[in-house]
């Protein structure tokens, strides 16, 4: 039994001072916080802006520093993104910073497979040395970089970094679901939504206020930033009903992966009522009407597959709904004045995620939002001081280990699995990967197979500031900054309609011998030597920065954030053009940049529409033919005959694997998800709120609120609906096995009354096993245990694809029903 | 006027146990007085406190009273100290 | 039978010892690793309090001055004393002074000096005593800080002395 | 051998009728000895749990959020409730001049003096900084329930107490004048007895004085109790039955631990001839009585809140009748009604072993009627906040154990140096009671106009 | 007289956690780990509360983050034995840790389980403590704590107030909780004052308070959603 020193005298008190403690100090009555209180100095305030580092969202932070050393966070009210709201991951940053288990040092494997620690000077000598030799003979494409540091300010550096050693590998783990907006629009990026704006936002599957790339702009932007009863109403469709969307003014329970369907039986009625953008549709949208091609053929148009196809009583046998519900939601939406559909969560990680997205985005088509205040449009680009190329051309140019191809026609790939499997079965060979503030090993479906390369990979080397799953099986590990302690340029999250750049500065001196990701590959450039060193001119990442934002400087566009966020404002200057010089040189714009930790563009181009549709027809392809003329290449790969393109395109719909045929695989269309195993219910898992970034592991709060809407914490749960916990006989607080054709994870019960049938959601986030947090070993993680099944035309593995049951372990331990679980 | 058999200093600790229940008694009181007092400076509710001690003073006070009452009742009513001598000496 | 009380009385007595003892040991005096001048600096040099306590005025905590601060007129010995040799050692190693701490509140109080002395125009020597005219270190704090020393003081002032306005 | 007066004792003998009742005093042998030890070895232990407490927090107890309060309330009030027994039945059973009452109210008053400094010292331990209890007389409140209970039952405690010790004086002034040691704590606590009629008269009044002042302060106590919990919104809590709930409760509760005790302590110390069928057979009845009050009273309490259907007390309602808390719900409803009930109606049940199980069962059963009034309502609150629950944990145990033990030993202390049943009342009541009763049933009746013949003696008051 | 009161909205609130984060942060609330946690023994000074209303496809479920009400006429003061929970001047339900004898009285009579208990000395790992706020004390264990309205933001935002030569207005406060919140569904300022945001907003029709027929007067209201 340990005493805590203060404890044991005061309960002693005066005996002690007889038993031969006589020689302590009176100092022993002050208590040790005052005396570190007092050592801190006056107890004088400031205030700091810098970015939050901990998920891809970059939310501008104000850093509350008592005699300097940091004692509180709160959300920048000047920055357009967060607008003074921090979520509870966030709010964490203190803990994360100060948290007990960060790697102090680098670490190598020592021969025994224990980490020992190295120098940072050892380390990065080995790791350039072999990078300069691979480079030297030629063999840059052995390395491979995985990386989701937030930002594509680090993301161009590593890039460049890449391209310095000869290595054409680089990605990150994170799928984008980019690829629905290439099919419709031909753009490479996610459109901008205009929730600041919009009324009414149908989403599908994605829990807005919790999951996706901003959940709290868009909690700012819907709600936050607008007056009492003025916030955007919106409407739920999916499987679960989290404390976000109990919020939606509708909640569509429908059966899992049948969001698109949902979204085609909604265009129905808006088509069949008329309710729809008729000028919009006519003016800039393809294959609406059936159509003629170029060799004469008659081809369907989306208005009659919609009509013949989608009709609601389908749509609800399909989704299990209501049909009437359809129909008013549908009415609810062509009503509304600023109306917009968007899809996430567990609509984009089906096995027909793509499909879903681009029935829910022709939502978006029909209703005619696009390039209007409140809908879709592309944000203003950020204009960065490019790249200048660096020499590489005596490098060959090797394909990407992550290149699309092989045996099915997809688009993309998932770069966990294939940089798996390519290493595993031989086919590119792969000398030392290089992952950065990533943990695919936890956060893949396809993460124990990487582990499996990991093995065979010569080196491997992880940039991180906690030991965790994918640094279990590094050769090097080495500690890198948290952002508390170091620069950080982050850039606009997806699916935002205005451009930010995050400019976060170090509020406090590293506390542990750490740098940051971006030095390190910088260092690692310079040990290569030669033309890598020279590709990577820079002294430290904040140099490299300061140079990209130059760029930001001669443009003129945009402007740093100051004040309060003022829609008002905004829409002065909206009218008068973003355009005005406030900072003439770099030095001065840095400086500012620096104060006020931000800068952002809210004025989208208006009428740009090449740039909106880079489509083959220049329009919103129903319709698309990026996609046919795609199959039809995969087609004619894989004969070697000549064949006409209609054979070659039956030949890649036959090699994408669609369930429906003719012109319909090109429209807009619902493809019935693919579910594996045995069991009765379908396991989906979600991230919730306190899951964002993979360093809410680290933070005890984070972990022991992390079931809040349950009153619960420290827990994986296993959510499923009052009907399923009936019919299996289990009840709220339950532990339960989850159990899979791979594998079981255990989870408590817990019932939620709008949970659909059938179904059984697990939060990721938990789980963890390598000692970097406070919560290894604690819960279990849902991603181990699901069959990863692939979405044909993206590439990437779908999560919610699994049949599972669940066997009872243990009952309740104790006391009644919880609140939900219906009580007295 | 006290039995021979028993010393002198047995007489001092009988009277101080009763002065020590007027001690307990009247520390109470006080105490009671002194929570009144409390409560009207911290702008507390002293109805309660009002009540409590019209009730609990006074019930005090009799308890002590009655004990004090039997000790001096006793010392009066003994005999004569010859008559006393008449007590077992042997046992 | 006369053991009994006297065993009693003779315990009480070693209570009663034992008890003292402690208390003194408890209240040893606060010795100084500097015997540190008061008067020196303030009566016959003018100095002001807030010229080494250098946030008295403006902070949560008024400071005590260490080897920084004196190394303004210190870096070098301005005289020959042996306790100025002391100090220009520390300032010369650039160690912190370990000064003891005489005054403080705990914990769960929120204390301002800037509350006291800039917005409540409250002289120190009110809460410190006449620490300017100690020419050597003060064993023990001049004025005891006690709750009941503060709530007297707003009780005179008529300041609020409302619980949460000092507890935290 | 000089007796002082006609009215007064024996000042003992060689062939002293009552040696029975000295005999622990007189000669204590072993058995006192090994159970002490045994005693206080339990009460050490408890006391290093409570040490080991105080050093590492109450969480070592199985207390949590909700359920703020457990074991050590429910014995707080199970003790005070058990305190009932003596000082308020024997000044019942003296105001009413109930002749049996003889050999019952010393024990009786040893019980409450013991079990309620128990009890008191529950919520101590029940306190989160027991360093800081004092803050209760520097710093307290009036207004709140808990000081009302500081007051009362110290208040009933100082009565109880002097209670305990005046009728005893007599007896202390025997054992004193027999020579028994330590002789310098007879002659101190003997107040110089010496039996003179004026004596007599002052330690009468003073009796009677006291048995008058001691019923409204048990009653207030008791009753002040059950106002910890009825003064506060809860469900389940706030009720205007409590009070005189709880004190039924207690009395129940009370006679049914005095009535274990007496059969522990008849068989122990042969006290046969003293403590006699009759005695139980009344106390039993009385016990019969209670439980069917208490019944009453359970019955009206639950029914209310049942009827009224309010939410929150309808959580609570369907916790105890139906939820986790039926088993103890309902093992109360067995204990304390079923069990007495059907043993003490029949007259081949209520025989001792059949009034021991009986007592027994009371005493349980209203143990778990704390409990059942105590853990149920903090474990649902009103908001929509999970259903508590609680589990004691094995500190718990052992400071119940410890705090039995206490009563155990004491009980054990005052054997060895006080008579358990009073003499000089026992000499007493053999001397003039006969007569004086006669007397008295005489006053009763009618008066005696035509010829009437002597009423036949059965029961005294 | 001020007399601090706060205004949720739920038609607002997204059911983040952001607020129950953020006074975790604030108010120095230890973490207590899983073992203790399971046995309900966390440190929540504001949580959000799951409310189910309805049943079968109408069944609603709302998130309804809930402090310390704050009450006018608290239960919890009126059984505190010794002075340690108390109404404020301003109308804040203090706790004074150094005065508390951890009896948990209070806890047992508030009808909204707002308070939490120091079962054990709470453990800061590693360098947490030095994250933890100075303007909140770090509890001992065996005391009981709770909601404080951040009342020392209230005694900063004064002392700034006074040292600028003014009397402190509205807006010159927010509790951690009100300022994390990205939607701004919680206000906080003086009721008395009737053209505050929070005296503007308790008039409305959506106003409501928990338990109000308890008749404890709580200074914490509810807007009750639209829809």
């Amino acid at each position: 039994m340990i005493v805590p020193r203060r404890e044991f005298l005061k309960m002693l008190g005066v005996a002690t001072g007889t038993l031969g403690l006589g020689g302590c100090d009176r100092d022993w009555l002050v208590p040790d916080r005052l005396v570190e209180l007092a050592q801190r100095g006056p107890g004088l305030e400031s205030q700091v802006p810098t970015i939050c580092g901990l998920c891809e969202s970059g939310c501008g932070l104000t850093v509350r520093l008592v005699d300097g050393l940091p004692v509180g966070l709160k959300g920048n009210p000047h920055h357009p993104l967060n607008r003074g709201g921090l979520c509870p991951v966030g709010q964490a940053g203190l803990e994360v910073l100060y948290a007990p288990n960060r790697l102090r040092a680098p670490q190598r494997r020592g021969a025994g497979g224990e980490l020992e620690p190295v120098s940072w000077e050892d380390a990065l000598a080995e790791v350039g040395g072999l990078l300069g030799k691979m480079r030297s003979e030629g063999q840059g494409s052995r390395v491979a970089l995985l990386t989701d540091e937030p930002g594509r300010l680090f993301h161009d550096l590593a890039a460049r970094f890449a391209q310095a050693v000869g290595s054409p590998n680089i990605s990150s783990t994170k799928s984008q679901g980019l690829l629905p907006f290439t099919l419709t629009q031909g753009i490479a990026q996610v459109p901008g939504f205009d929730l600041d704006k919009a009324d009414l936002v149908m989403s599908f599957g994605l829990e807005l206020f919790e999951d996706g790339p901003a959940p709290l702009h868009a909690i700012s932007a819907m709600v936050g930033s607008r007056q009492t009863e003025e916030r955007a109403a919106h409407i739920y469709a999916g499987t679960r009903l989290s404390a976000g969307s109990s919020r939606a003014e509708v909640y569509v329970p429908i059966e899992p992966g049948t969001h698109g369907a949902l979204a085609l039986g909604v265009a129905h009625v808006l088509v069949r009522e008329g309710n729809y953008d008729r000028d919009f549709v006519a003016e800039h949208t393809f294959g609406f009407e059936d159509w003629i091609d170029d060799q004469g053929r008659e081809r369907l148009g989306f208005r009659r597959l919609l009509l013949e196809r989608y009709y609601p009583d389908r749509i609800a046998r399909i989704c299990g709904c209501d049909a009437a519900t359809v129909v008013r939601v549908a009415r609810r939406l062509g009503e509304a004045a600023a109306p917009l559909a968007v899809v996430g969560g567990e609509g984009s990680q089906g096995s027909n995620a793509t499909w879903t997205g681009v029935a829910v985005h022709s939502l978006n088509a029909l209703l005619g939002v696009f390039d209007r205040p409140g809908g879709v449009s592309l944000p203003p680009p950020i204009p960065l001081t490019p790249l200048a190329d660096p020499e590489t051309s005596s490098l060959e140019q090797a394909e990407s280990i992550f290149a699309p191809g092989g045996s099915v026609g997809a688009f993309g790939v998932d770069a966990v699995e294939k940089l798996a499997e390519r290493v595993i079965d031989g086919t590119y060979p792969i000398d030392l990967l290089i992952v950065v503030s990533s943990n695919p090993v936890y956060s893949s479906p396809a993460g124990q197979r990487l582990s499996q390369a990991m093995e065979q990979i010569q080196s491997v080397v992880v940039l991180t500031p906690f030991l965790d799953e994918t640094s279990a099986h590094a050769d090097l590990v080495l500690p890198t900054h948290v952002f508390l302690e170091s620069w950080q340029g982050t850039t606009t999250p997806a699916a935002v309609a205005f451009s930010t750049l995050g400019l976060g500065k170090p509020v406090i001196e590293p506390l542990f011998d750490t740098r940051h990701p971006g030095d390190v590959l910088l260092e690692l450039g310079r040990a290569a030597g030669g033309p890598a060193g020279a590709a990577l001119p820079w002294v430290s990442y904040p140099d490299y920065l300061k140079e990209r934002m130059e760029g930001l400087v001669i443009s003129g566009e945009g402007s740093v954030v100051t004040g309060s966020f003022e829609e008002s404002w905004v829409h002065f200057l909206e009218e008068r053009g973003w355009r005005f010089l406030e900072h003439r040189s770099l030095e001065n714009f840095w400086a500012a940049l620096e104060r006020e930790s931000g800068w952002w563009n809210p004025v989208p181009a208006r009428g740009d529409w090449a740039r909106l549709f880079r489509t083959p027809s220049g329009r919103f392809e129903f319709f698309s033919q990026t996609l046919e003329r795609h199959l039809r290449d995969v087609g004619g790969m894989t004969a070697d005959v000549e064949m006409s393109e209609e054979e070659a395109l039956e030949r890649g719909i036959a090699a994408m694997g669609s369930q429906v045929d003719g012109d319909e695989v090109l429209l807009p269309h619902f493809e019935p998800p693919i579910a594996s195993g045995a069991g009765e219910l379908q396991l989906l898992p979600f991230r919730p709120i306190t899951a964002r970034g993979h360093l809410a592991a680290v933070s005890p709060m984070v972990a022991e609120m992390f079931g809040y809407p349950f009153l619960d914490g420290w827990q994986t749960w296993a959510e499923i609906g009052t009907d399923t916990a009936h019919d299996l006989d289990l009840a709220d607080g339950d532990l339960v096995a989850v159990e899979s054709d791979r594998g079981s994870i255990e989870a408590v019960v817990r019932v939620h009354p709008a949970a659909v049938p059938r179904t059984v959601h697990v939060p990721v986030g938990l789980g963890h096993v390598q000692p970097g947090g406070v919560a290894d070993g604690i819960g279990s993680n849902p991603i181990e245990i699901v069959e990863p099944i692939r979405d044909n035309l993206s590439g990437v593995l779908s999560t919610t694809s699994s049949r599972v049951s669940l066997r009872l372990l243990r009952r309740r331990p104790h006391g009644g029903p919880a609140p939900m679980d219906g009580g007295h | 006027m006290e039995s021979q058999s028993e010393p002198r200093w047995i007489l001092g600790l009988q009277i101080a146990s009763v002065s020590m229940i007027w001690v307990f008694v009247l520390s109470i009181s006080a105490w009671i007085l002194h929570l009144l007092r409390l409560s009207r400076r911290l702008h507390d509710v002293p109805s309660a406190s009002v009540g409590i001690s019209i009730v609990a003073i006074p019930v005090f006070l009799l308890g002590a009273a009655v004990l004090t009452y039997v000790f001096v009742g006793l010392r009066r009513g003994r005999e004569a100290p010859d008559e006393s001598t008449l007590e077992p000496e042997e046992k | 039978m006369s053991s009994g009380p006297v065993r009693v009385a003779l315990l009480g007595v070693l209570l009663l010892i034992v008890t003292g003892v402690a208390f003194s040991l408890l209240d040893r005096p606060i010795e100084q690793p500097i015997a540190f001048n008061h008067r020196l600096h303030v009566e016959d040099l003018g100095s002001d309090c807030t010229d080494c306590h250098l946030y008295a005025m403006t902070g949560v905590r008024a400071t005590i001055p260490n080897v920084e601060v004196c190394a303004d007129c210190h870096a070098e010995a301005q005289t020959d004393s042996e306790e100025e040799a002391l100090l220009v050692a520390y300032i010369a190693s650039g160690e912190p002074i370990p000064w003891r701490k005489l005054y403080w509140v705990p914990d769960h109080v929120y204390f301002s000096h800037r509350r006291h002395t800039a917005i409540g125009g409250i002289e120190c020597e009110t809460c410190h005593g006449p620490m300017g005219e100690a020419s050597e270190p003060v064993p023990r704090p001049f004025v005891k800080v006690t709750m009941n020393g503060c709530m007297e003081c707003h009780e005179q002032t008529g300041t609020s002395n409302d619980c949460l306005l000092c507890h935290k | 051998m000089t007796s002082v007066n006609d009215k007064g004792v024996s000042a003992g003998g060689l062939e002293f009728e009552d040696q029975d009742l000295l005999r622990s005093i007189e000669d204590s042998g072993v058995g006192f000895r090994v159970v002490s030890t045994l005693l206080c070895l339990v009460i050490l232990t408890a006391w290093v749990i409570f040490g080991r407490q105080i050093l590492r927090g109450l969480g070592v107890t199985g207390l949590n959020q909700p359920v703020a309060w457990g074991f050590y309330i429910v014995n707080f009030v199970f003790f005070i409730g058990i305190s009932h027994a003596g000082t308020l039945i024997s000044a019942i059973l003296r105001l009413s001049q109930a002749e049996w009452r003889r050999p019952i109210t010393r024990m009786a008053e040893v019980i409450t003096v013991v079990v309620l400094a128990i009890g008191a010292f529950h919520p101590v331990l029940d306190l989160g900084r027991p360093d800081r209890a004092l803050n209760i007389f520097t710093a307290g409140r009036l207004q709140s329930p808990l000081l009302w209970d500081v007051s009362s039952i110290s208040a009933y405690f100082m009565a109880s107490t002097v209670y305990l010790y005046i009728p005893m004086i007599p007896d202390i002034a025997l054992l004193r004048d027999r020579g028994v040691r330590p002789r310098w704590l007879y002659q101190f606590l003997a107040w110089g007895w010496q039996g003179t009629p004026r004596q007599q008269a002052v330690l009468e009044r003073a009796v009677g004085i006291l048995m008058v002042l001691v019923i409204p302060i048990a009653i207030s106590v008791h009753t002040v109790i059950s106002y910890i919990f009825a003064m506060t919104l809860q469900p389940g809590w706030h009720s205007t039955i409590f009070g005189p709930y709880f004190v039924v409760g207690a009395i129940f509760s009370g006679i049914a631990a005095l009535m274990m005790v007496m059969i522990v302590l008849r068989r122990i110390f042969h006290l046969e001839r003293y403590l006699k069928q009759v005695h139980f057979d009344y106390l039993s009845r009385l016990l019969l009585i209670m439980s069917l009050l208490w019944f009453y009273f359970t019955f009206s309490e639950y029914l209310t809140a049942f009827f009224g259907n309010e939410p929150s007390e309808m959580r609570v309602f369907y916790y105890k009748v139906t939820g986790p808390y039926a088993p103890f719900f309902w093992s109360m409803v067995v204990a304390n009604f079923l069990i007495p009930a059907i043993l003490l109606s029949f007259r081949r049940t209520r025989t001792i072993p059949g009034i021991f199980i009986a007592s027994t069962s009371v005493v349980i059963g209203m143990w778990l009627e704390r409990l059942n009034i105590v853990v149920p309502s903090l474990a649902n609150p009103r908001l929509a906040l999970p259903t508590g629950y609680y589990i004691p944990s094995l500190v718990e145990w052992v400071m119940f154990a410890g705090g039995i033990a206490t009563f155990m030993l004491g009980f054990v202390i005052f054997a060895r140096f006080f008579p358990l049943i009073s003499v000089w009342e026992i000499q007493e009541g053999r001397k003039l009671s006969i007569a004086e009763t006669t007397e008295r049933l005489e006053g009763y009746l009618p008066d005696p106009v035509p010829s009437a013949a002597t009423p036949p003696m059965t029961e005294g008051g | 007289m001020t007399r601090w009161g706060m205004v949720i909205d739920l038609d607002r609130c997204t059911g983040c956690g952001s607020c129950m984060a953020a006074c975790h942060q604030e108010n120095n609330l230890a973490a207590v780990g899983p073992e203790e946690s399971s046995r309900d023994r966390a440190f929540h000074w504001l949580r959000v509360l799951p409310e189910v209303s309805g049943s079968g496809a109408e069944v609603k479920v709302r998130y309804v983050p809930q402090p310390c009400v704050q009450c006018d006429d608290p239960p919890c003061v009126r059984v505190c034995p010794v002075h340690a929970t108390y109404l404020g001047e301003e109308g804040i339900v203090a706790q004074i840790y150094s005065r508390c004898i951890g009896c948990r009285y209070c806890m047992a009579a508030c009808p909204y389980n707002a308070k939490v208990f120091n079962w054990y000395e709470p453990e800061w790992p590693g360098d947490l403590k030095q994250g933890t706020n100075p303007d909140v004390s770090l509890r001992p264990k065996g005391v009981v704590e709770k909601c404080t309205f951040c009342h020392h933001r209230v005694v900063k935002a004064r002392e700034e107030a006074r040292a600028a030569g003014r009397e402190i207005r509205d807006g010159d406060v927010t509790p951690a909780c009100a300022e994390s919140c990205p939607a701004r569904a919680i206000e906080f300022g003086d009721l008395e004052d009737p053209t505050s945001r929070v005296s503007e907003l308790t008039r409305s029709p959506r106003a409501f308070r928990l338990h109000a027929d308890l008749g404890t007067r709580p200074k914490v209201y509810y807007l009750a959603e639209r829809d």
